[in-house]
């Protein structure tokens, strides 16, 4: 088989509804499972090597001033200190926006946030790092550094950086309008907008009018594995990193670019991540430990960040002020909605706006609309993509809005959405036609879900109010990126399969399902394996919902090579046509003759060269993902405290490879989205202090505030992937915050238009309401 | 972490020579959950920590008619739930030792630990308030007590000499017809730090429709641990129900002296200890009823 | 020819024109034509010889990976919109 | 930099002798010092759970331990948790309930689970979750991690009375 053919035997695969798997859909043991259970995973913080120093960073104690100078002597004088670095030791780079697949980055600012430059930005930002026999005295000497500072007044929230008089961030920023170049100063990075149709008839045609105003806290990823790296920059100038990343290649990059250097100088090694849900894409560490490897003698140095430093120098996803006014006809149809998003990028440019603005009105069919995004930098840490970015406060404030106009109208909450939900063929409110998406059978599914039809159970006191609520969210995945694999026929019959996509949640089982599923053989007879960036093909990074999708393709694909392979070593042993053999279920058939693929693998053994294929794609058939969830609370009158009583989330997953692990992406992602909708955010004081930069005051979800989270996996195959796979990861937290915003009002008939939606917050809008 | 010198004390004497040398050189550690964490962020920096659990006369957990309960200095929350007869005997104790921390915390933590790190928050402290509880110290010139509700001074300071130690903590024997009760408010469910805590402690006469004694203390609501005399008084006398409740709450929250912070605003803070003196005080008369 | 979205925020530069036939065998194409009929507007859309990075191009529901390079047939529907960043400005994926 | 001191453990029930810092955690002398990396460090302040050990039968944090406190004490680490004939039930069940995504909070919550079943050996969901709550896991909302310390405790009750 040529590549031409392989494009078509992977493209009449895609036929996929009522196919029936053998190994897909089956809940094998993960091949990392039995490391993980006993402590034998490697992490990254988990490399020890001999003469191995430490890395401490020094941080910033203000949220906004000029470094005036940095003296380093008393830090270099104390005992087992190596070596020092500062921004001095970066290359300088010249401010360039690189495209970057769907996203875009500015190398002088992702410089200046590994060590700052002439100003600090936020609390927390690093502004050197040392080297030293222990984390001790590593410590000990990063305090030692005197740096002389002129503060300057910080802006924390979106509504502060946007006002005309408020302090600027960076002096050479000006506002970006579709590329026009704004003329002053400002805060604001981008203005974006999406128009169609006419407002003014929209809303005329309405029979209701809901117009809010929503207001957004910023909220950490909070996976629990601190940021780590560990490098050695050897005598001979090769670096090698070890480090927790979602995508090695993409890390191997990063630390390029900062460095200068050309890739081929970089090997690194992704060990096991703990939790990154897209706060492990930008590097933080890497280039630092590198230098000061370089500058402590060519050894190894490993740096591992505190809580804070991880709470108040990575991650976060932004704060947001959003407003939404939509109106809607009596028999419920809408036919209005304009939305302004203003989103806090934090230090520097690059808020996840972008995607609100498709999210936050995208699962329903408006003919006239307008919204509106802004991008705005304050002195808060650096934005990182963050599960869905920017979906969850979007959503929150949409779907309030949809909840409220349908109660408006005395419409059911999901009837509203069926009357609106998107739907193969319809226009979309950020432009293109939809594809085939599975948004109104998650919305049937809720319907006649157990829940739905369950009475709301009584109040556990007399305090106490309970109510239903309904959310959905739309969420984009990336449409593929690049993903490379090898694989390796074993001569007992085994698979290698080597990839690169970094395994945060279970991808390596899924990757061997589909090798096996393609293959005919046992799931646990592949190996799968994520090796460094030297030892396969680029990867783009495990984000976006993209791994299983992508990669998953090229596990495919490589496994057609595989059999076609196999085909012509089993033409050879019966001396037939290998165009006479038929592969099926792992048995070679050709007249009389039949083979297992174990068998053949043996036979064929290692003496007459191995069966090998690599396949490297990048492949374009995003798979939109819909959710509709239902959530019961219990909310507590004297103290607005909210108790999730139920709580079921439905999701089109196109098809569940491995069903345990896709309910656990659904179940991780309300979870999370339950966090940020009751108790997560940052708290600063007036000067930008970040206060509660600790898991004790950033309050997750413990196992005591969560109920059983109860899925329905809808399986509408995405035409695009030869097993029907849609990303599955990201829109679980899309609905959360909205659907529990839903029930409390159900509860307590109070629109709740902050989050968290705190005791505190809880509190205080009764106490408003009642004025 | 700075350097320390680490000395694992044996004897009372030999603790309180150290502090005496070292004055605030030296810091006493049991349970360490405090501490650790104070030492790590650099908030305390000791030349020497030295360990009392070795230290017969902190580890004693003992309970009778007459004295009452003695509580070791360096005795861990969890063998306070762990024993029946505290449990039954001093519920209002245990609703706080068993909401210190997780159960990982609970191991290590102690009541003592809890009451000279001195927190606002401190959970154990307002129960102990509110069940009379004494501080039992030992230094150069011998042993004194000090009741609970005088001992913290401000966030983080106590009574105690720098070359004193707390010993145990006692507890009187219950009188008929008395029970405690402690509840706190955190947004979570459990790992939280108290935004208000209210314990509290009542008598009931032997018909138990009569409160003859009541004692609330407030957590969190002031830069230490607040004994609300007056709020027990006023129940002096009250038949049980909900008119004397709600004057005791009143009462309490009054004289709460809340702040704003990051873990809760003052008029929240204000508003739920009359809400948490209501229900502790609904508790402690349901179980002294009983 | 292929049908074209104009975003929003370049009408000013169309008059106001939202959407239009354009002829043309590949993006470049299409955006040639639209800086002839409309000057400015490609160096609105194009920094140097390739679509903004902030901007991604959608054909018939589909993002592109090629960006000007991408081949358009006559019953195409071709946006630009916000590039769906969902790495924020971090994400550093290969095929610039 | 200060003086070592010697100190003797009964570690997964072999002896061990080390020389530690006063100034450094069990969790530091578990990881940097035996190299038993299976402890994990999360926030090394106590509140997520990640560095659990048993040490003498009772679940702590092992980041609010000094290395110097556990002279001539035993200590269960993860890496004790199996035996030479096999996984734990609890390690087995996790597996089988896919009980763990990115599994950095997973040596935690099998040792806190091990100590709740030790001590309680039929625990209700709710009893799961209160022992629990102090291990944070951020990937799974808990869900699939109760369900299979359920089912152990299940399994492991049957084979007491078998």
């Amino acid at each position: 088989m040529d590549s031409e053919t392989l494009e078509q035997v992977a493209s009449a695969d895609i036929s996929v509804e009522n196919r029936h798997y053998k190994v897909i859909g089956s809940r094998p043991i993960r091949h990392d499972g039995p490391d993980k259970v006993t402590g034998r995973a490697l992490f990254g913080a988990d490399i020890r090597m001999n003469g191995l120093l430490y890395g401490k960073v020094l941080r910033s104690p203000h949220a906004h001033a000029r470094i005036i100078s940095i003296d380093v002597s008393r830090a270099l004088a104390l005992t087992g200190v190596k070596a020092v670095v500062t921004n001095a030791d970066l290359p300088t780079l010249e401010s360039v926006v690189s495209r970057v697949g769907e996203g875009s980055i500015n190398w002088r600012y992702l410089s200046s946030n590994l060590l700052a430059g002439e100003k600090v930005l936020y609390h927390g930002h690093a502004i050197a790092a040392v080297s030293a026999v222990n984390p001790h005295v590593a410590e000990q000497a990063a305090s030692l550094i005197d740096v002389e500072y002129e503060i300057l007044s910080p802006v924390i929230t979106v509504d502060q950086a946007m006002r005309p008089d408020a302090s600027i961030l960076l002096d050479e920023l000006r506002t970006n309008e579709l590329g026009a170049r704004g003329s002053t100063p400002t805060n604001i990075a981008s203005h974006d907008q999406f128009q169609r149709g006419d407002l003014d008839q929209g809303f005329s045609a309405a029979s209701v009018i809901v117009e809010r105003e929503f207001t957004t806290s910023t909220v950490h990823q909070g996976y629990i594995e601190p940021h780590n790296a560990t490098a050695i920059w050897g005598t001979d100038g090769q670096i090698t990193v070890w480090t927790s990343t979602q995508g090695g290649h993409d890390a191997r990059r990063q630390i390029a670019e900062v460095l200068q250097l050309p890739v081929s100088r970089i090997k690194v090694i992704p060990m096991e991540i703990g939790g990154g849900f897209g706060g492990k894409i930008g590097i933080y560490l890497e280039p630092v430990a590198a230098l000061l490897s370089l500058k402590s003698g060519n050894r190894p140095v490993q740096m591992t960040m505190s809580r804070f430093d991880v709470l108040a120098a990575t991650g976060p996803t932004s704060g947001s002020v959003i407003r939404v006014k939509m109106g809607a006809a009596q028999d419920g149809q809408i036919t209005a909605a304009q939305v302004s998003l203003a989103y806090a990028a934090g230090a520097y440019p690059g808020s996840p706006v972008g995607s609100a603005m498709s999210v936050i009105l995208n699962p329903y069919r408006i003919a006239n609309v307008q919204v509106d995004g802004y991008d705005v930098v304050t002195n808060t840490p650096r934005a990182a993509a963050y599960r869905a970015p920017g979906g969850t406060n979007a959503a929150f404030a949409a779907e309030s809005v949809v909840d409220e106009l349908a109660n408006k109208l005395g419409i059911d909450p999901i009837d509203m959405r069926l009357i609106n939900g998107i739907k193969e063929g319809d226009r979309r409110v950020d432009g293109p036609i939809s594809r085939r998406v599975g948004y109104i059978e998650t919305l049937e599914r809720a319907r006649s879900s157990p829940h739905y039809l369950s009475a709301l159970s009584s109040p556990s006191s007399a305090t106490c109010k309970v109510g239903r609520g309904v959310g959905s969210g739309w969420w984009g995945n990336w449409p593929g990126g690049t993903s490379s694999v090898s694989v390796v026929v074993n001569n007992d019959g085994t698979v290698n399969l080597i990839e690169g996509s970094t395994d945060i949640g279970g991808s390596r089982v899924a990757m061997a399902m589909m090798l096996a599923e393609t293959l005919g053989i046992q799931a646990s007879d592949i190996k799968p394996m994520v090796v460094d960036t030297d030892s396969v093909g680029y990867n783009d990074v495990t984000a976006g919902s993209r791994t299983t999708y992508s990669t998953g393709i090229a596990v495919h694909k490589a496994g057609l090579k595989i059999i076609h392979e196999m085909c012509e070593r089993a033409a050879q042993l019966w001396n037939v046509d290998p165009g006479t053999i038929d592969y099926a279920d792992g048995v070679l058939t050709s007249g009389t003759n039949h083979i297992g693929f174990k068998e053949l693998a043996r036979k064929i053994g290692d003496g007459d060269g191995n069966v090998v294929a690599s396949v490297s794609i990048s492949p374009n058939g995003e798979g939109v993902a819909l959710a509709t969830h239902i959530v019961d609370v219990e909310v507590d009158m004297e103290t607005g405290k909210v108790q999730i009583l139920r709580y079921t989330a439905i999701q089109d997953v196109g098809t569940a490879i491995h069903p345990a692990y896709v309910e656990g992406q659904l179940q991780g992602g309300v979870a999370q989205g339950i966090g940020w909708a009751l108790n997560e955010e940052y708290v600063y004081d007036a000067q930008g202090h970040l206060l509660n930069g600790s898991l004790l005051d950033y309050r997750i979800p413990t196992a005591l505030d969560l109920p059983m989270i109860e899925t329905v996996l809808v399986e509408v195959p995405n035409t695009t992937h030869p097993f029907g796979v849609r990303g599955v990861g990201e829109v679980p937290i899309v609905p959360p915050a909205g659907a529990v915003a839903n029930a409390i009002a159900n509860a307590t008939g109070l629109r709740m238009t902050i989050l968290p939606m705190s005791p505190r917050h809880m509190l205080e809008a009764m106490w408003a309401q009642a004025k | 972490m700075q350097a320390f010198e680490y000395i694992p004390a044996t004897t009372v004497n030999e603790a309180i020579a150290i502090l005496h040398q070292q004055g605030d050189q030296a810091r006493l550690i049991s349970g360490g959950t405090d501490l650790i964490v104070q030492l790590r962020e650099g908030r305390r920096k000791p030349k020497i920590v030295v360990d009392i659990k070795r230290i017969p006369e902190v580890n004693q957990l003992s309970y009778n008619l007459i004295d009452g309960l003695t509580i070791g200095a360096a005795v861990p929350c969890y063998k306070l739930y762990g024993s029946a007869v505290i449990k039954e005997t001093y519920p209002g104790l245990i609703d706080a030792a068993s909401l210190i921390g997780g159960v990982q915390i609970q191991g290590r933590a102690t009541l003592g630990g809890n009451l000279c790190n001195a927190s606002p928050a401190a959970d154990s402290i307002p129960a102990l308030i509110a069940h009379n509880a004494i501080a039992v110290v030992a230094g150069m010139n011998g042993e004194r007590h000090i009741p609970v509700q005088d001992f913290c001074t401000s966030p983080g300071r106590t009574q105690l000499e720098p070359d004193e130690m707390l010993v145990s903590i006692q507890v009187p024997a219950p009188r008929a017809h008395s029970y405690g009760a402690y509840l706190r408010f955190t947004p979570r469910n459990e790992m939280d730090i108290a935004v208000v805590g209210v314990g509290v402690w009542v008598a009931l006469d032997d018909t138990r429709v009569v409160i003859t004694a009541a004692r609330i203390a407030l957590g969190a609501v002031g830069p230490t641990p607040l004994f609300v005399n007056e709020a027990g008084a006023s129940l002096v006398g009250q038949p049980i129900g909900s008119q004397a409740i709600e004057k005791a709450a009143l009462i309490a929250q009054l004289a709460a002296k809340p702040i704003t912070d990051m873990r809760g605003s003052a008029e929240q803070r204000r508003h739920l200890v009359a809400v948490l003196t209501r229900r502790a005080l609904d508790s402690a008369i349901a179980r002294a009823s009983a | 020819m292929a049908y074209v979205w104009i975003p929003s925020l370049l009408r000013d530069l169309t008059g106001g024109v939202s959407e239009m036939h354009v002829p043309g065998q590949t993006v470049d194409d299409l955006v040639s034509v639209l800086e002839n009929q409309f000057p400015g507007l490609r160096s609105r859309l194009c920094e140097g010889s390739a679509i903004r990075p902030n901007i991604a191009v959608i054909i018939d529901g589909l993002r592109s990976k090629k960006g000007l390079r991408e081949s358009v047939s006559d019953t195409s529907e071709v946006h630009f919109v916000p590039a769906i960043s969902g790495g924020c400005s971090n994400r550093v994926p290969s095929n610039a | 930099m200060s003086n070592k001191t010697v100190v003797q453990a009964t570690i997964n029930g072999e002896e061990v002798e080390f020389l530690c810092e006063t100034r450094q955690s069990l969790l530091e002398v578990l990881r940097d010092v035996l190299r038993l990396t299976g402890t994990k460090e999360g926030c090394n302040n106590g509140n997520c759970g990640a560095c659990n050990v048993i040490l003498e039968g009772v679940l702590v944090n092992s980041c609010l331990v000094l290395g110097v406190e556990v002279q001539g004490k035993s200590i269960t680490t993860i890496e004790g948790i199996a035996s030479p004939q096999g996984l734990h039930p609890l390690q087995q069940k996790f597996l089988e309930h896919a009980a763990l995504q990115c599994g950095i909070c997973t040596p935690g919550v099998l040792v806190s689970a091990k100590a709740l079943l030790d001590r309680h050996p039929h625990p209700s969901e709710h009893e799961v979750r209160h022992w629990l709550a102090g291990n944070l896991c951020r990937c799974t909302g808990y869900d699939k991690i109760v369900h299979a310390i359920l089912d152990a405790a299940d399994v492991m009750s049957a084979e007491v009375t078998k």
